[in-house]
């Protein structure tokens, strides 16, 4: 007995600009949004998605290696995380989950800073106001609000700058993330939440999470959304220019279903052998976002033996510095646990560091150890 | 110097706080026009512009979730939680986010958030509308909590609440709201900080500690208990994590006897933090095990139960009994 | 400026059977579901709601005298808690916030049973087995879990009794009452969400929880919704009565939003007239829902002076049972604190209950007190 | 009698509880076809059926909320909290219905959830898989709290506190699941009640109470001390709410010390509920305050610095040196 009411994803009703085969898709109503992109910012964007892939395969294999502690493939989610990650302006500002490598690479996140959390090195990895990126959010959802919130402040300063949230398939499950949508509805608030329906929530299928489109939640809150297919760039890169627009002209926030897949594990830590079918990963692979652009790009004459070897050349730079920024970053120091609890002296916790110093210094003084 | 409610020192705390630095914004729910159920807000919205003072939807979990995103943008949001029961629903984000996201980003992202809990019972409310739920908190690190005891307090401690770069948990006592007390509104913020603890009533033969609203049931006992020979010194905790255990060292090392009262439930409450740390800082100086005068491991109870629940003036003078072996409910009356 | 988008709430779309002139509305398509309402089960409604709104007015003047602590009015919204409480069977389910003494009413909930709670004497009023109705919910929204989970526990046992929450607008925006949607759509749970649009929560509009319709929040969740004239108590009935003949079908959650008025305070504490405009009570009092009723049963010649007389006399009698049930009800214990907070025996908190009746026991040894 | 993880005797309880009754359903995250991340309820849904092992949407305060509705109708769910960061969503749910039903409902309704959350660090995880939440658990009252230390307690006490009436917070310390241990899949559930602590070793010297991951630490401790002229006794509490404060009061009369150690923060943590009621229990007994060796007062770290977090061996023999007096990190060395 199947408790709840499953089906397939149904494929109709997607904003496409990019056919899977390469051709440009008419009449979704969406060229005027990417008018300006010429060839070599298709080239610029293929060259992207080949570079955040091999970074991706870079740190998964990092983990392999036992140099990350963990890694979360987004493999399979370049288009969707590079389409809308490029329409971004700098200061607008991203509240993403953690999946989201290829968006801080947008966001000009350096490599070490990229793999310090996943290193175990730190809390986190960069700066959020060097790049208007926060780090990656684990708590399912909750980044949602941030990003309302965070939109709020921004109407309060009269910018117009936007906040874009990322999350997942299974976080529209969450209250967080419904709760977004009501204060980001009631407030008119300047935010893009960006859900890539990857398929799956670890072993859970979309379908178990929503019995409709989850674009279609949206609309009930007031919220106008669109469903895009997330593995064609240009269709990713136009609606989320359209939402930008809408919201820096005051007119609220916008929903973004990108349906796309994630053809790894959850993290490296997973094995969906155990709950998905292979074929269903065969399918989506005739559907990879940078085989279609490629294909695109040979059509039109861009894709030459001088452009990919420089595309070739770019991964493997980048693959080469993540691996040395990985490996050559140094340890924290053994009293850094008690950096930055708080942002104002605290004298119960000055108290154990400074205990746990004399702990540490104990061991110097009888080498046979504490007891 | 003018004397004010309780609930009319904060009000006028958070107005100084919002008249001084535009970043500071209030919100909550029904605190607008409504001026909150409690009418702490009162007229602020009238006064600051409904971007200042946000009526929020009912959810909080959203009301701190936006609140840690503006305060992302440079803000200093003043969530009113409307009672101490309904605090939960925002727990995750309190706990996740707000508690860790200045250590997450290594000092980069500061949460100047203040959280307004009015909580404690004493008021015959229904569920949910009587609880003490610090204990909660002051086991997150990356939090402060604090609560006040009287007006002067109220007026001061909300401006500092929402001047500090750390989150803070305030939790005003919303028994006391009507109570009265002279308040200096040109008092400084620097003069007293609230992460101190303040000597009530000086005394020598125990020392009795509490904060919220048990501090004046705590100074009432001090006078009864000097009507029978006893010296009692009363302290207000003002700042629940950190504790400032230092002045209650001092205390203790003087009288060698210690009484704590809150509301909360006894099991895993501050009263345990507190005596535990006293009895690790000043073991060879105690008399007496330290007494804790609490609220029952219970539900809160039904308005007409809520007295055999809540510490009392009797209830804390047996427990001052006990630490100095005078006769009490559980026996003694050799000692003293 | 201001910060939300609001407006009126408009009164199309509405499910109507009875205009508020007492005449009939046709083309609801709902007819169906209320065939077999005949001259006796009208005056049956009509007593149900003038007993009610008596028995309400009875609790709010014992608070007034001080008699109980707290009340909650249901004022105006007596067609929604009859219309769809008397479509209920015994073995349904009824999940409420504490607003719905009226549905309490159907279900056969004691006088004594319904004020203990707002007199203070206990933790709540009835045993929810012998009513099939759990006791008021003061968490927002938290019911709305309650009632999908016993609807989902109510499908693996194969049976087909329904579980119907109620709640506010204001519970709209809470997390748990969107995960509740989740879940029902999931499992398709036989549940009914009953929400009482009253278009208030506490000072909040409901424009400030809602932009659209809150009936057009469900259908996004895969929740088929109506949107009923929550004064009208035969549409109320109606629109209950099809979503639970769906439910026991197989047929999953429905939505339902009344659309009525708050017409007294939000409680006994409150006072409406710090933010809401008289002129909107004026506005609802033309669409009161037992005048509406009463219009009708004039009409078809149902309301004579006999039967005016058996429904007042029946109002009298309840208020007089209610104020008896009320003030002489007997006090709780001394001890009762710790009763029933365990169902097993819990050795700290017995410890503590001997302490304390050790201590109570010391004020009969020694008069003068404990010190 | 057969050897198994800790996490094969938990799947094996969990057996148990379903074939005794089919009132006991679960209910989590991944739990179904994947058999949970953890795989402790790995086959179960292959041989009980979807509606005994459910798969629920991401969302937990559902997952809660809807087992309290499950409960209204007489089931038994148990749920899961895939990692212990990830309860807070839950909390409301938990403290407000979960924990007060019972009262609530003046008895009627009775609440016999289980709340399996692995917790804990150690295991090199990410922010928020690492955590001890149990205090903020045994302060509420109307809920149980247990934590388990080895496989054999894990197979029974998953199956008594399935078969308890309360709510049962059930702390699996995941960094465990893998250690093997003997299980005999014959005993009886009325054989040692779930609320009661064991004396894992004997000692005269000093007492030494722990539970979950640190029970195995503790014995190790004791195994280093002896090699050192000490003896411990060593304490697993087993039950956290209620604490079996008998047990270890016997045991403090006894060495006139006592030790506690756990992974949780320090202030507000079990430990400092333990060492303030046996200080009130035994205050006459006790040569030494009591000692707290706990994680710091810090959201848990990264794992490359969580050994500077985790009590160890190290850090609980230095403190049994200081309620011995004898030379330690912060001095002494006179006595003993
Ligand atoms: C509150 C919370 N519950 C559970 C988890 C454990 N968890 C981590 S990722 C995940 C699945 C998320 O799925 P989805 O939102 O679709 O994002 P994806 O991983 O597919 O990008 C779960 C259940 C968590 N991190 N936070
Ligand atoms: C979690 C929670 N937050 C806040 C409150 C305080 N509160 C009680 S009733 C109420 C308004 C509810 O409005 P609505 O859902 O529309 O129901 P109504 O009172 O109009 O029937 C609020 C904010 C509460 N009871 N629970
Ligand atoms: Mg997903
Ligand atoms: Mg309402």
């Amino acid at each position: 007995m199947s408790l709840h009411a499953m089906g397939p994803v149904p494929q109709e009703d997607l904003i496409q600009l990019l056919a899977p085969d390469g051709s440009r898709t008419a009449g979704s109503g969406f060229d005027e949004w990417i008018e300006d992109v010429d060839g070599a910012a298709l080239q610029g964007l293929y060259e992207d998605m080949v570079v955040v892939r091999r970074l991706d395969q870079e740190a998964t294999a990092l983990q392999r290696q036992g140099e990350l502690a963990l890694w979360p493939p987004l493999l399979g989610q370049e288009a969707a995380q590079i389409g809308s990650g490029r329409a971004l302006r700098k200061d607008d500002f991203v509240f993403s989950s953690y999946r989201e490598n290829g968006v801080a690479y947008c966001r000009g996140v350096g490599y070490a800073d990229m793999l310090r959390v996943w290193r175990g090195n730190a809390p986190s990895g960069w700066d959020p106001y060097a790049v208007n990126m926060a780090t990656p959010q684990v708590i399912i959802g909750a980044q949602t609000l941030h990003a309302t919130g965070y939109a709020m402040a921004t109407k309060f300063d009269g910018a117009d700058s936007v906040a874009v949230s990322y999350f997942g398939d299974g976080a529209t499950s969450q209250g967080d993330s419904n709760e977004a949508m009501v204060f980001a509805a009631s407030f008119q608030a300047p935010v893009i939440f960006f859900c890539q329906n990857n398929q799956w929530a670890i072993s859970e299928p979309v379908r178990l999470q929503a019995q409709r489109d989850i674009a279609d939640r949206a609309p009930g809150f007031g919220i106008p959304s669109v469903r895009v297919d997330g593995n064609d760039v240009l269709a990713c890169l136009a609606v989320t220019r359209q939402a930008l627009d809408r919201a820096r002209g005051g007119g609220g926030p916008t929903f973004i279903e990108a349906v796309t897949y994630r053809m790894g594990p959850h993290t490296t830590a997973d094995d969906p052998s155990r709950y998905r079918d292979p074929n269903e990963l065969e399918d989506w692979k005739g559907r990879d976002p940078i085989d279609r652009l490629g294909r695109l790009l040979e059509a039109e004459g861009l894709l030459g033996a001088e452009v990919s070897e420089r595309v070739r050349a770019a991964a493997d730079r980048a693959a080469g510095e993540l691996r040395e920024a990985c490996v050559s970053m140094p340890e924290p120091g053994e009293l850094e646990v008690f950096d930055n609890v708080y942002a104002t002296p605290h004298a119960v916790l000055a108290g154990q560091r400074r205990d746990y110093q004399r702990y540490l210094a104990s061991f110097e003084a009888a080498p046979g150890g504490a007891s | 110097m003018s004397t004010m409610t309780f609930g009319r020192a904060i009000n006028s705390g958070l107005r100084r706080a919002m008249e001084r630095d535009s970043k500071v914004v209030l919100i909550g729910e029904d605190i607008g026009m409504l001026g909150g159920v409690f009418r702490i807000t009162d007229e602020l919205q009238k006064d600051f512009g409904a971007h200042r003072v946000i009526d929020a939807p009912l959810a909080e979990s959203a009301i701190l979730g936006t609140a840690v995103g503006m305060a992302y943008r440079g803000y200093r949001p003043v969530c009113e939680i409307q009672f101490d029961g309904f605090i939960y629903p925002a727990f995750n984000q309190i706990v996740s986010q707000v508690a860790k996201l200045h250590y997450r980003t290594r000092g980069r992202v500061k949460m100047p958030l203040t959280i307004r809990v009015p909580f404690g019972g004493g008021i015959g409310a229904a569920e949910h509308h009587s609880e003490s739920p610090e204990a909660y908190f002051l086991h997150t690190p990356g939090l402060r909590v604090v609560s006040v005891s009287n007006p002067q307090d109220a007026f001061l401690m909300i401006q500092q609440a929402i001047a500090c770069d750390d989150p803070v948990l305030f939790f005003e006592p919303k028994r006391r709201y009507h109570t009265k007390g002279e308040v200096d509104e040109e008092a400084g913020l620097d003069g007293y900080p609230m992460e101190q603890a303040r000597v009530e009533v000086s005394g020598d033969d125990a020392t009795l500690v509490t904060y919220g609203p048990l501090v004046q049931v705590a100074r009432e006992a001090a006078e009864a208990a000097r009507g029978d020979g006893i010296s009692l010194e009363v302290i207000d905790l003002r700042s629940l994590s950190p504790i400032d255990f230092g002045t209650v060292e001092a205390s203790v090392r003087k009288t060698g006897r210690l009484v704590v009262a809150h509301e909360a439930a006894r099991t895993g409450g501050l009263g345990a933090e507190l005596a535990a740390s006293i009895t690790e800082r000043c073991f060879y100086h105690l008399e007496h095990a330290p007494e804790r005068i609490t609220g029952f491991d219970i539900p809160y109870p039904p308005a007409k139960m809520e007295q055999h629940h809540l510490p009392n003036l009797d209830r804390i003078l047996d427990g001052v009994d006990r630490v100095l072996d005078r006769r009490n409910s559980l026996g003694g009356g050799e000692g003293y």
